[in-house]
């Protein structure tokens, strides 16, 4: 556990802080280059988030990619190998799945296969909540947790998003950066300027508590952290882990936080069958056995494709209500 | 070709631009839901293909095949419905704009955004038919940018090898979002990357609606007849931005200019208008039905309802 | 939780009950073909489990595709819209990860998004413990059990492979069936034959016991049954359930028989960070929290890709030594 | 052509052949562990293609190019220890047979089966040579099997867009496992399936090691000026199975007849022999020299130890 949130005075949005980190390692570093799907030129990605980039670093370093995800992907292996550093965007994290081969079986493999080092970032809008319906609202993180060999990073505030990035272009295995898209433009806070690093691999209390602990990361920290203040109103003092990386997995920050709480509720938006939370709770569950008070809970989504309209979407995600719920019922135990 | 045919393709189009343009209007002023897809300037394309098509035939449109969902049968206020996420579009509330919206009564499959999907799933349905010996064709639609991606060279692969009934019709509208052709591929021929696989392979005026019919016609007929998939390369040029928020700054004036003089609706007009098959008052007529009846549509659609949260779990599985 | 093991007389090893299974379906249903790479002709497969079926029904109904697992998939949705009923072999589980958008964005999500139904199977060798390396043992179960809309089954024995395969050829959704390819040939048992139907979605007691729980699927069967065999000895009786279905999941049998034992411990093949047995093993824990005398504990993979060479291959797999070993110390909780 | 080459590519031939007579006898005999690809008739190929490149060019040899690892000094007893899982292989015994034997330092990168991934790494690597305005090369094969794949697509595309120094040979022996061409694709000729991306592509005889090297070479040079990528289609036939254990009973014995006639090895001999290069003292010497290296290989990579399962988990993370 680690990580301040800073307190550099001056405020970004998430977004804000993903492209700033980009230009900080792109002027320190000439092996880091941008990629993917409409990035460069004046355009600048579907979020806009490396507007810019290219009128500064040149089309060189900011390439524009045809639609072949598996072969761009499968590029930034060979350039990565090579010694360089692609930071590759995918323009939706629903697309990951397109260059699967190039990343669960190249990637994630090599190093432990031959030695060959595959030192890049792969950034992913991901999250939904914003009614953009079944393909452009997923949270795959889970395939690629259960991935030997990657690393995969989920920052919920403007400061890690920037300090994990940093962090993610300068680790020398593959790291999926997944960025919760509902917050680009929505959350703004404190980042801390330049070279800031969050490691990865540390997990974060975002709120301290005693009674009952959530473990959860990206957007759904704002949600836990909504409905933990609604929790102080009658007097449940929640804590909260963001848990930043989600492979490796911190599970001392966890285990530490539930041996004091002694009740856990897991949250995701992801769907709750066999995602992230699972792994989280089989572990506090094998782990914190002696600790607990009340049985490890989840809460993900529905075990169904995103739908589109709005009462169903709402329906599908947790949301500050639903995690209130369930931690009232949790502390009833 | 038929008088009735020529103002049949004219007023699908009208039709087509009719509910774009009012689609796009209603989403500028907020009543919109999410992102959506304008066609404009691609009525030539998916009307003129899509009325080649015969009843019994399947079509996968894209994301921009707006007028081919149209002629097959599928009602505006169905369509409007779906893009508003109301229980009364096809895909009950469950999937976005122009995706998720098949009906396989009216020969439609749905779309998917994953790029290239339709192209195998099309030659699947073309390989069924082929299987149980029924005289039906497939047909689907890929744009510029979805010939970059490895399932396009798969499915141009299988479908020539196994003499499938499946027709491709590649939109080559210049850009996939803000990337112009040239930097997607070192060629530019469309036609010609088909026909490396042994594909019969035609490049055709998307803005010409009569001669998109004419060609995608022979191409059903072929298919139709066991001679083998074909594809035809229909160059057009997308006129507003990739989806509803995208300004595409990133594209010349001047071309857009060129090809808004190739309108492919005010072209047909002139034909059609030259020809004697229709005059002024019949052209006029149809702009009235046209808004007529998407303003029906609008207003049904907007009054219906909203998926009951109650069903979200339902249809997962068949 | 259903399924005698069969007394049909005669005993079949587990790749002859698989074909005995294509067999009966391809004469009973026209609607029924079989496609993938080296399937057809007079070869009938990289494990010969299609040998025969080219001869017998014809090149229309068992076709050899190029490499081009994507399309082929792909290909195999239009066909099943379009009301056929395709069995896909993909050569090794391994190259499922190819096929990705086709199985995990178009097939899981279709019948939700606009009611069209897609009645494929794909077969999938899977598993190692055979020296065959990191990309020929794969057990990519968990990503496909994450994924809404699928269904994943996983027979241990010839009788449900036979009877699980016809159940999956019959439904009207996407199946994943994993074939435990060591197997193959060295499991032999009684099959009924003719139509023998295994239901989808039901878990097999394959062991009674009142002291411990095991609860397992695929080739771990049969070392979770050894190692019970070696406990017994000493006492330590074991009820060993056999998943058989992986989604959906038979949770009722599970906590059932946890509810017995008070004791369990989760074993596959697959690596354990994020697997399906995390799953489990997280609905254990929340559902029957007050039964459990010892933690939910779980055996499977290390974190790493499979590794080729013997003391390798073996120090990453969970065996019957290994089982027995977490049973003796869950016991001792 | 240099008579020292000649020799010098004839040697390598020899080499790999000895290698792969041997390595079929171990696993005959049980000496061998999980499967291994026999290259038999491949020789004038990855010999040939491997020897065209310089020493800061890269190259990703695929499952039956065991002649270019040899010739970029990977040595017999390092690649046998590979196949028998042992500590002392490139893999360390993580990987299996010519997979995971990837070597910076000589240039190689490792070889993994999902095809046709080592098409896009390939193409990535030349790509960092050309950020980094280096003049080397980036070299690797395909199969006709893997021609058929959607990464084959979209990385001979990406090649050509971006003028990347990136070579392609395709190794076309007429079979994919048990499935000959023509039941792969509609077409036949696979040099003109590259050069319809707008890559340099040309074909040549398989089997000749002097034509192989020479197109690789003009290859070489084309890509080194930054005149962008090409692909060379080598023609040849798979003499035994897929694997060691595909006996190969579906390929008909006339096409192996014809093609054993056209052995590249014993083709290269009579030329050598003819053009007055060696004499048969010089051949009998070579594959002497040969026979000793791959014994003495054997014996040391079957005196080598397994990893140590304590080590199991390193090495996943950089
Ligand atoms: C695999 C995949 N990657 C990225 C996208 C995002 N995307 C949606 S449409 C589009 C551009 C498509 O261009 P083109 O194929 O030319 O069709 P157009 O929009 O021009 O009609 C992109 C990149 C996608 N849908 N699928
Ligand atoms: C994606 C994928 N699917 C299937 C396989 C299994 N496989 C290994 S080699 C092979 C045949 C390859 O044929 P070709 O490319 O012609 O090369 P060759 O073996 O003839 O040298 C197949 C199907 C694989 N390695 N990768
Ligand atoms: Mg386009
Ligand atoms: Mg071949």
């Amino acid at each position: 556990m680690s990580g301040d949130q800073g307190t550099g005075g001056r405020e970004l949005t998430y977004l804000e802080a993903i492209a700033e980190a980009l230009s900080v390692e792109m002027e320190r570093d000439e092996r880091v280059l941008v990629l993917g799907e409409d990035v460069g030129g004046t355009f600048g990605g579907a979020f806009k988030v490396t507007k810019g980039l290219a009128e500064r670093f040149g089309d060189r370093r900011v390439m524009n990619t045809p639609i072949a995800e598996l072969g761009f992907v499968g590029m930034a292996n060979g350039m990565a190998l090579m010694g360089l550093r692609p930071v590759v965007e995918v323009q939706f994290a629903d697309f990951i799945s397109t260059a699967f081969d190039s990343i669960v079986q190249f990637a994630a493999t090599n190093h432990y296969r031959w030695g060959g080092a595959i030192p890049w970032v792969i950034r992913a809008p991901s999250d939904g909540g914003i009614r953009s319906g079944p393909f452009h609202s997923q949270n795959p993180e889970a395939w690629f947790v259960h991935t030997p060999g990657l690393k995969v990073v989920a920052p919920a505030t403007p400061a890690d998003a920037k300090g994990l990035l940093i962090s993610a272009i300068r680790d020398d295995n593959p790291v999926i950066f997944f960025e919760a898209k509902p917050l680009y433009r929505s959350v703004r806070g404190p980042v801390p300027e330049g070279e800031y690093l969050v490691p990865i691999g540390d997990a974060r209390i975002a709120r301290r508590g005693s009674d009952v602990t959530i473990v959860t990361y990206g957007s759904q920290l704002h949600e836990a952290l909504a409905a933990a203040e609604r929790l102080a109103v009658d007097g449940i003092d929640t804590e909260v882990v963001d848990l930043r990386t989600l492979k490796p997995l911190d599970v001392d920050t966890v285990l530490d936080s539930v041996a004091r709480t002694g009740r856990v509720l897991v949250v995701h938006s992801a769907n709750r069958n066999a995602g992230v939370g699972a792994e989280v709770a089989a572990r506090i569950a094998e782990e914190a056995f002696m600790w607990l008070d009340a049985p490890v809970t989840r809460l993900g989504g529905l075990d169904i494709p995103i739908p589109f309209s709005p009462p169903l979407e709402d329906a599908y995600r947790p949301d500050a209500t639903k995690i209130e719920a369930a931690v009232r019922k949790l502390v009833a135990f | 070709m038929d008088a009735d045919l020529r103002i049949s393709l004219h007023a699908w189009m009208v039709l087509t631009r009719t509910f774009d343009d009012a689609m796009v209007s209603m989403w500028k002023q907020g009543r919109g839901l999410g992102g959506t897809f304008s066609q404009r300037g691609h009525e030539a394309i998916s009307v003129g293909a899509g009325m080649a098509l015969g009843p019994d035939d399947v079509v996968a449109p894209m994301h921009r095949d707006l007028g081919t969902y149209l002629v097959r049968g599928m009602s505006p206020e169905r369509i409007f419905s779906n893009l508003l996420g109301k229980a009364t579009g096809p895909s009950r509330g469950r999937d976005a704009n122009l995706h998720g919206m098949g009906d396989l009564g009216l020969g439609i499959i749905g779309y998917i955004s994953h790029i290239p999907q339709a192209l195998p799933t099309t030659l699947g349905a073309a390989m069924a038919f082929r299987y149980r010996g029924e005289r039906r064709v497939a047909m689907t639609f890929v744009g510029d940018g979805g010939t970059c991606s490895g399932g396009f060279h798969e499915t141009l692969n299988m479908a020539a090898l196994y003499r499938a009934p499946f027709v491709l019709v590649i939109e080559n509208n210049q850009y996939a979002y803000s990337t112009p052709l040239h930097q997607q591929m070192a060629v530019s021929d469309l036609a010609a990357r088909a026909a490396s696989y042994g594909v019969a392979a035609e490049r055709v005026d998307g803005n010409d609606v009569e001669a998109v019919y004419r060609a995608v016609s022979a191409a059903v007929e072929r298919a139709r007849n066991g001679e083998g998939p074909s594809a035809i390369e229909a160059v057009t040029m997308r006129m507003l931005g990739h989806a509803i928020h995208d300004g595409a700054e990133y594209v010349p004036a001047e071309l857009l200019e060129e090809w808004a003089a190739k309108d492919p609706i005010e072209r047909h007009r002139n034909v059609l208008l030259e020809d004697g098959v229709v005059d002024t008052v019949d052209l006029e007529k149809m702009r009235e039905v046209a808004q007529q009846r998407i303003a029906e549509a609008i207003a049904e659609a907007e009054k219906a309802p909203y998926p009951d949260p109650a069903t979200v779990t339902e249809g997962v599985y068949a």
